[in-house]
């Protein structure tokens, strides 16, 4: 019965898989044109920033990006409410390697150099607020597993507006330029660019944050919540 | 809103609010709700008063709003409305006063007292219902608010009986708005009107509607308890008795012989039916009915058992007078509706009486009651003497009236069927009043409790004494111009004659 | 057959065997690796397929960054919540026990 | 204007910073001034009809814009009202003194922010981030507080929401490969009537969507998820969560299923919600645990919004119309009486302190006024008049006669029977007098008149359906004055 299942599975993948290329293949052959690159090359200008997909990011799909910041943010709490604080005292969790030691001296600062090049270069060419804040938790990654107290990682009210800060204040600015009478996330003129850095800059530091957590939280409380109405 | 429109939806709420008063009080305060439900009954039957009087003079009432894309809900008050209308009017106030002394002592009242008004609000918007879509809606709505009081007691036996009850309603209500959604389909939304919307409809619609017309009175049939669907009937006995007097008189079985009027003169139009040849099965159907359920009666030992099986016997010929072509007959089937109501509330507030005060359940301990209970006894021996259709009470007008539409439609084996029934209904009725009266006290009583200086609780003495009344009087009075015999004959006279 | 194109059929085998390993795959890391396989193919055909229709299309890439970020945030909360659900049962697949109550 | 509906948003962060009692002053407050917003905005399209909003002040395709139409506004209203019920109520019925329950409010508010963005938007891409929005949010939700069974429905529902999302981006992928554009709007202007790849990509959209709607066979999910979850969250589940994907669903279809789709596929999807309708009655007949009932119930009210691809398809224009005037009232109609259901049910649990069917023997007695709701919603679940769901059923039953699609007529009568026989053995169970417990909770008032109110809600639809059908079919024009200014 189960070989059964899994050949029928198999077979299902297989035959999905070779509808896909299929489609692939078709619907590159007939695709349409469409005005959508022209213009985007024709607003890049206003767009406050040089990189097309940063502005693309940042400005004419803001949108998509403050929702996307919102689903880190959803993903980071739902893990720390299941965490406690007891765990981060883990010593098991807590490697003592000498060579790990050193070498965490050299690389930490280095990591945080690079994390800001990335930001600052995602105004112009690849690089940007993720991946500066994915630097960013790696290197609070390093420092965890090296020993180093990082007490604001404790779930508490400092964690809390960490997670928040980069997602609240990207919405402080979409709400302000609604209420300047823009539309919803329009940044005022003349200001995006200056806006998205500053947008950049908090995200890295919350994203960085919010990885670093979902890391952290681990798995232990003792605590236990009787089900509705008791025992069943 | 003018007057003509507010007096139906004021007969509506009178009651609905009633129920929600009823259920957001707590349920230690008794006065309180006995006030409110008396209230609203008297307020109820003033109303209904009102609008008959208007409805004789020739006022339209009428109100409707559009509820659905092409589909409309519409309260019209016509003569046959008032008719169902005055009948539940008059009836809820005494049966309101009945269940009050009843249910003293008892637990749960302000649930019973909810869903009791949320029945006789139903049932007031069964009658009201301007058309096929609106009587839906309160036909299901009634369906739902009597299962709490079917199920009241709570016992295993009740919870069986209750699940029967819901699922021969529900079914036929299915089976109901398949009917009607088909109808729609075919003519759209059809309001109501006394000489019905088919008198000249295109013969390739025939088949389909002979179909819907099936649908339609298997549905409603249910309700009004035809054989071979009416199994839930008997089992609905385990009820307390101001719900079986309500749901035998008044409410359900009623609703669902309304129905099959409704249907039959308002939406299909008896000429229709008849040169269909629709009329003739649901004859023979109702007769057997007829005879069936008075043959059952006979082997009943428990006294509320026989009396439901006299229901499914009696609301028959309700049916049986719909199905015969002519104005007399059709008076016969209207004029019963009523008549037999007020004769199957008496007997069940009897069986009540004897219930409560004696303990006594069952036809054989009932010997010797008429001395102890004497105004009780001869309520119960006036409406077993109606039923059978002594002259001059209410079931004799009705027996003849019948018999004589039927010789006119020329069915004369109606009244053979007729005559064999009340032979039958004598049969079942007469050993009850012969031991009630000739029988010495064999044994002790049951479990007897007293009440001071009646024979039982005052609140449960009354009514039936009321009804007895209105027995009598609806049968002596018939040839004047109030008695339902006249207003079942002007709402005939509007039907043959458009 | 330009090499978007064949990013985008590479993208297509990847979502594949992802499936593939997303239904039979019992084990709730493996299953979450088969996700994100799945998922990576799906950004492959995202970006492949524009690519081959007119060069270099930032859109798609934002897209697919936007996606990848999405991805991170879902993989993360599945992995707190497989740790802790090990931690407390000592499960590592979903396998029945019961209906799900307790 | 359509900037408010954000503020969802807004709270979200702010109450993450707060503790649950603070998070609830807040978010009460929150609600209110989202309920007042919906409500304005609702009365503002159904003044001057419907507009596209850009976003950031870039029209689509460069920017995101939303579709803000009759339609819309009436979901954000819905929405609005359910989980303005839920919320008050979950600020009453849930623990303060756990310290998770904190993370309720911003969870919360992030799944009202993904539902509003949902209804409201036009983008395919950006549909799929509101989509994932919603998922995580609501995992989390479910997983609050950590329970081993709780981890175990989230876990499967986090796996089924996933999957579901990548097959729908998958056919996103595909559509853009061939399009060019995200807008939806956009690709129904240039799609022609045979494309082979577009069939395949709506195939895969369709079914990632009919997974996240846990449309049977794909529901296995679903029961564990809702019945396991604190009520107020179950009723936000099934009220509105579901929705969402079915909703994107529904839109994808009315604007492409004409040219990409097919009579097998249409039929195929009315086939599959008919078995749901009678498969998931069934399996709620036979729950031994009430919320299991209730779940199971949303498995087969789920299967009646499927209908809506065989009675749109190749259908004369006014029956299609019958056809989407009884899903949208089936949908609001179910959240009402789906939200109310659960809540009734959590009080119940509540007050006699068991899961159980069987335990409930009694309760009528006690707490007839939860009792009362939870019939009341039942009785719009059935489909009974005058509720919404006897509406709903009416228009499909007008729908389906008028297409010569008789089948789904025993469908539609077959499933209010089942629903019957699943509510009425609830009924059932607490009419029963011969228990001997006496010993019953008393759940706070506010509790127990927050699932009467949506039940009654869901009861006087049906009553004013025809002007709530009205706002529906509103004409949709791009205002002038409301299209953004460019910077």
């Amino acid at each position: 019965m189960r070989r059964l299942l899994v050949l029928v599975s198999l077979a299902a993948c297989t035959a999905l898989t070779i509808a896909l290329a299929l489609a692939v293949l078709v619907a590159a052959e007939s695709a349409v044109v469409s005005e959508l690159p022209q213009q985007l090359a024709a607003s890049l200008g206003r767009s406050g920033v040089e990189h097309p997909t940063t502005a693309v990011l940042l400005n004419f799909r803001s949108y998509d990006t403050l929702l996307e910041i919102g689903v880190l943010v959803i993903a980071g709490m739902s893990g720390i409410s299941l965490a406690s604080t007891r765990s981060l005292e883990d010593p098991a969790l807590r490697s003592s390697d000498v060579l790990l030691y050193a070498l965490q001296r050299w690389f930490v600062p280095l990591m945080l150099l690079l994390a800001a090049y990335l930001l600052w270069a995602g105004s112009h060419r690849p690089g940007g607020a993720f991946q500066a804040g994915a630097v960013l938790a790696a290197t609070g990654v390093l420092m965890r597993l090296g020993g180093l107290p990082m007490a604001f990682i404790r779930p508490g009210v400092l964690l809390r507006l960490g997670l928040v800060l980069g997602f609240a204040v990207f919405l402080l600015v979409a709400i302000a330029s609604a209420l300047a009478g823009e539309a919803f996330l329009a940044y005022p003129p003349g200001m995006a660019g200056g806006l998205i850095l500053a947008i950049e800059t908090v995200l890295t530091l919350s994203i960085g944050m919010i990885l670093l957590a979902l890391f952290v939280a681990a798995p232990v409380s003792a605590e236990h919540e009787p089900e509705e109405g008791g025992g069943s | 809103m003018s007057l003509t429109a507010l007096l139906p939806i004021l007969a509506l709420l009178s009651s609905l609010l009633a129920a929600v008063v009823i259920f957001a009080l707590p349920e230690s305060s008794h006065r309180l709700r006995t006030l409110v439900n008396l209230l609203a009954a008297v307020l109820k039957l003033g109303i209904v008063a009102a609008m008959t009087w208007g409805v004789f003079r020739g006022v339209d009432f009428s109100v409707s709003f559009s509820m659905l894309p092409g589909v409309s809900f519409m309260l019209r008050a016509d003569a046959l409305a008032m008719l169902f209308a005055g009948l539940s009017a008059v009836l809820w106030l005494l049966t309101t006063i009945y269940a009050v002394g009843y249910l003293e002592d008892s637990p749960n009242r302000s649930r019973f007292f909810g869903f009791f008004s949320l029945c006789v609000a139903s049932t007031m918007g069964i009658a009201l219902a301007g058309n096929l879509f609106t009587f839906f809606l309160f036909y299901e709505m009634l369906t739902l608010s009597t299962y709490p009081l079917v199920v009241h007691r709570g016992t295993a036996r009740a919870l069986q009986a209750g699940r029967n009850y819901i699922i021969y309603t529900l079914g036929g209500g299915v089976v109901l708005l398949l009917g009607i959604a088909w109808l729609h389909g075919l003519a759209g939304d059809l309001a109501f009107r006394e000489t019905g919307h088919f008198q000249s409809v295109d013969p390739a619609l025939h088949g389909q509607l002979t179909l819907v017309f099936v649908l339609l009175v298997a549905g409603l049939g249910v309700k009004a308890g035809m054989f071979p669907v009416h199994g839930w009937l008997p089992q609905a006995m385990v009820a307390p008795a101001p719900v079986s007097a309500l749901l035998h008189a008044v409410a359900v079985v009623k609703a669902g012989a309304f129905g099959i009027v409704r249907v039959v003169y308002d939406i299909f139009g008896i000429d229709f039916a008849y040169r269909q040849g629709l009329l003739e099965p649901l004859a023979w159907l109702a007769a057997f009915t007829v005879l069936y359920g008075s043959l059952r009666a006979l082997w009943q030992l428990d006294l509320k058992r026989r009396l439901a099986f006299s229901t499914i016997s009696q609301v028959s010929y309700i049916i049986l007078g719909v199905t015969l072509f002519g104005p007399l007959g059709t008076v016969g089937g209207l004029v019963h509706l009523l008549h037999q109501g007020i004769m199957k509330i008496t007997l069940f507030f009897c069986a009540g009486n004897y219930a409560e005060t004696l303990g006594v359940h069952r036809v054989d301990e009932l010997d010797g009651a008429g001395a102890r209970m004497p105004a009780t006894s001869i309520a119960f021996t006036a409406a077993a003497l109606g039923m059978i259709g002594v002259p001059p009470l209410a079931g004799f007008v009705t027996k003849w009236t019948l018999g004589a539409g039927a010789l006119a439609a020329q069915m004369e084996w109606v009244v053979l069927v007729l005559l064999l029934s009340s032979l039958l209904n004598a049969a079942y009725f007469l050993p009850i009043v012969y031991r009630l009266w000739f029988l010495p006290v064999a044994a002790p009583w049951p479990e007897e409790r007293r009440w001071g200086r009646l024979e039982t609780n005052a609140w449960l003495f009354w009514p039936p004494l009321v009804t007895m009344l209105l027995l009598v009087l609806v049968g002596l009075l018939a040839p004047t111009a109030f008695s339902p015999l006249s207003w079942a004959q002007l709402i005939a006279v509007r039907m043959y004659l458009p | 057959m330009s090499p978007d194109l064949l990013y985008a059929l590479a993208g297509v085998g990847l979502c594949g065997i992802g499936l593939a390993g997303f239904l039979l795959l019992d084990h709730l890391l493996r299953r979450l690796l088969a996700f994100n396989l799945l998922g990576s193919g799906v950004f492959l055909v995202l970006v492949g397929l524009a690519q081959h229709r007119g060069g270099p299309d930032p859109v798609p890439q934002a897209l697919v960054l936007t996606g990848i970020v999405v991805a991170i945030a879902a993989t993360a909360l599945a992995i707190v919540l497989i740790r802790r659900y090990f931690h407390l049962t000592g499960r590592t697949s979903l396998a029945d026990a019961g209906d799900g109550q307790s | 204007m359509a900037g408010l509906l954000f503020t969802p948003l807004a709270w979200a962060a702010l109450s993450l910073l707060l503790d649950f009692r603070r998070g609830r002053w807040l978010s009460w407050l929150g609600m209110l001034i989202q309920v007042l917003v919906s409500l304005s905005l609702w009365f503002a399209v159904a003044g001057g009809g419907g507009f596209f909003y850009a976003l950031a002040g870039w029209e689509a395709p460069l920017g995101i814009a939303l579709r803000v139409d009759g339609l819309a506004v009436s979901f954000v209203l819905l929405t609005a009202a359910v989980a303005t019920a839920c919320g008050v109520h979950a600020g009453v019925y849930l623990d303060p003194g756990k310290s998770w329950q904190r993370y309720f409010w911003p969870l919360f508010w992030f799944l009202w922010a993904g539902l509003n963005g949902v209804w409201l938007g036009a983008d395919l891409f950006n549909l799929y981030v509101g989509l994932e929005l919603i998922s995580l949010a609501a995992v989390g939700l479910v997983a609050l507080g950590g329970e081993a069974a709780a981890l175990r429905a989230a876990l499967r529902y986090l796996f089924a929401a996933l999957l579901g999302s990548l097959a729908y981006l998958l056919g996103v992928a595909l559509l853009y490969g061939q399009f060019g554009t995200l807008s939806l709007t956009g690709i129904a202007g240039v799609v022609g009537a045979t494309e082979p790849a577009a069939a395949l990509a709506l195939l895969l959209m369709l079914a990632g969507l009919a997974l996240k709607t846990a449309l049977f066979p794909l529901h296995g999910w679903l029961p564990p998820a809702h019945g396991i979850a604190k009520s107020p969250v179950s009723a936000l589940l099934s009220g509105l969560v579901v929705k969402a994907s079915f909703y994107i669903a529904a839109r994808l279809w009315l604007e492409l299923g004409d040219r990409l789709g097919s009579q097998l596929l249409a039929q195929g999807l009315g086939a599959l919600g008919a078995a749901a309708v009678l498969w998931g009655s069934w399996r709620a007949f036979r729950q031994p645990y009430l919320k299991q009932v209730v779940a199971y119930s949303s498995v087969a009210q789920i299967g009646y919004l499927f209908l809506l691809f065989p009675l749109t398809y190749a259908v004369a224009e006014p029956v299609s119309r019958l056809a989407q005037q009884g899903i949208t009232l089936q949908v609001i109609s179910h959240a009402l009486a789906k939200a109310a259901m659960f809540l009734a049910a959590g009080n119940l649990i509540l007050s006699v302190r068991s899961k159980r069917v069987d335990a409930l023997g009694g309760v009528s007695h006690f707490l007839p006024f939860s009792l009362f709701s939870f019939g009341l919603a039942g009785v719009s679940l059935m489909g009974m008049p005058p509720t919404g769901g006897f509406a709903a059923k009416w228009l499909l039953l007008q729908a389906s006669l008028a297409s010569g699609q008789w089948w789904w007529i025993a469908v539609l009568l077959l499933g209010g029977v089942l629903a019957a026989a699943y509510v009425f053995r609830i009924y059932r169970a607490s009419f029963l007098e011969d228990s001997v417990s006496d010993d019953f909770y008393h759940p706070p008032k506010t509790l127990e008149a927050i699932p009467m109110i949506l039940a009654l809600l869901a009861l006087g639809l049906g009553l004013v359906a025809e002007p709530v059908l009205s706002v529906l079919a509103l004409p949709f024009e791009v205002a002038a004055g409301v299209t953004a200014v460019q910077p």
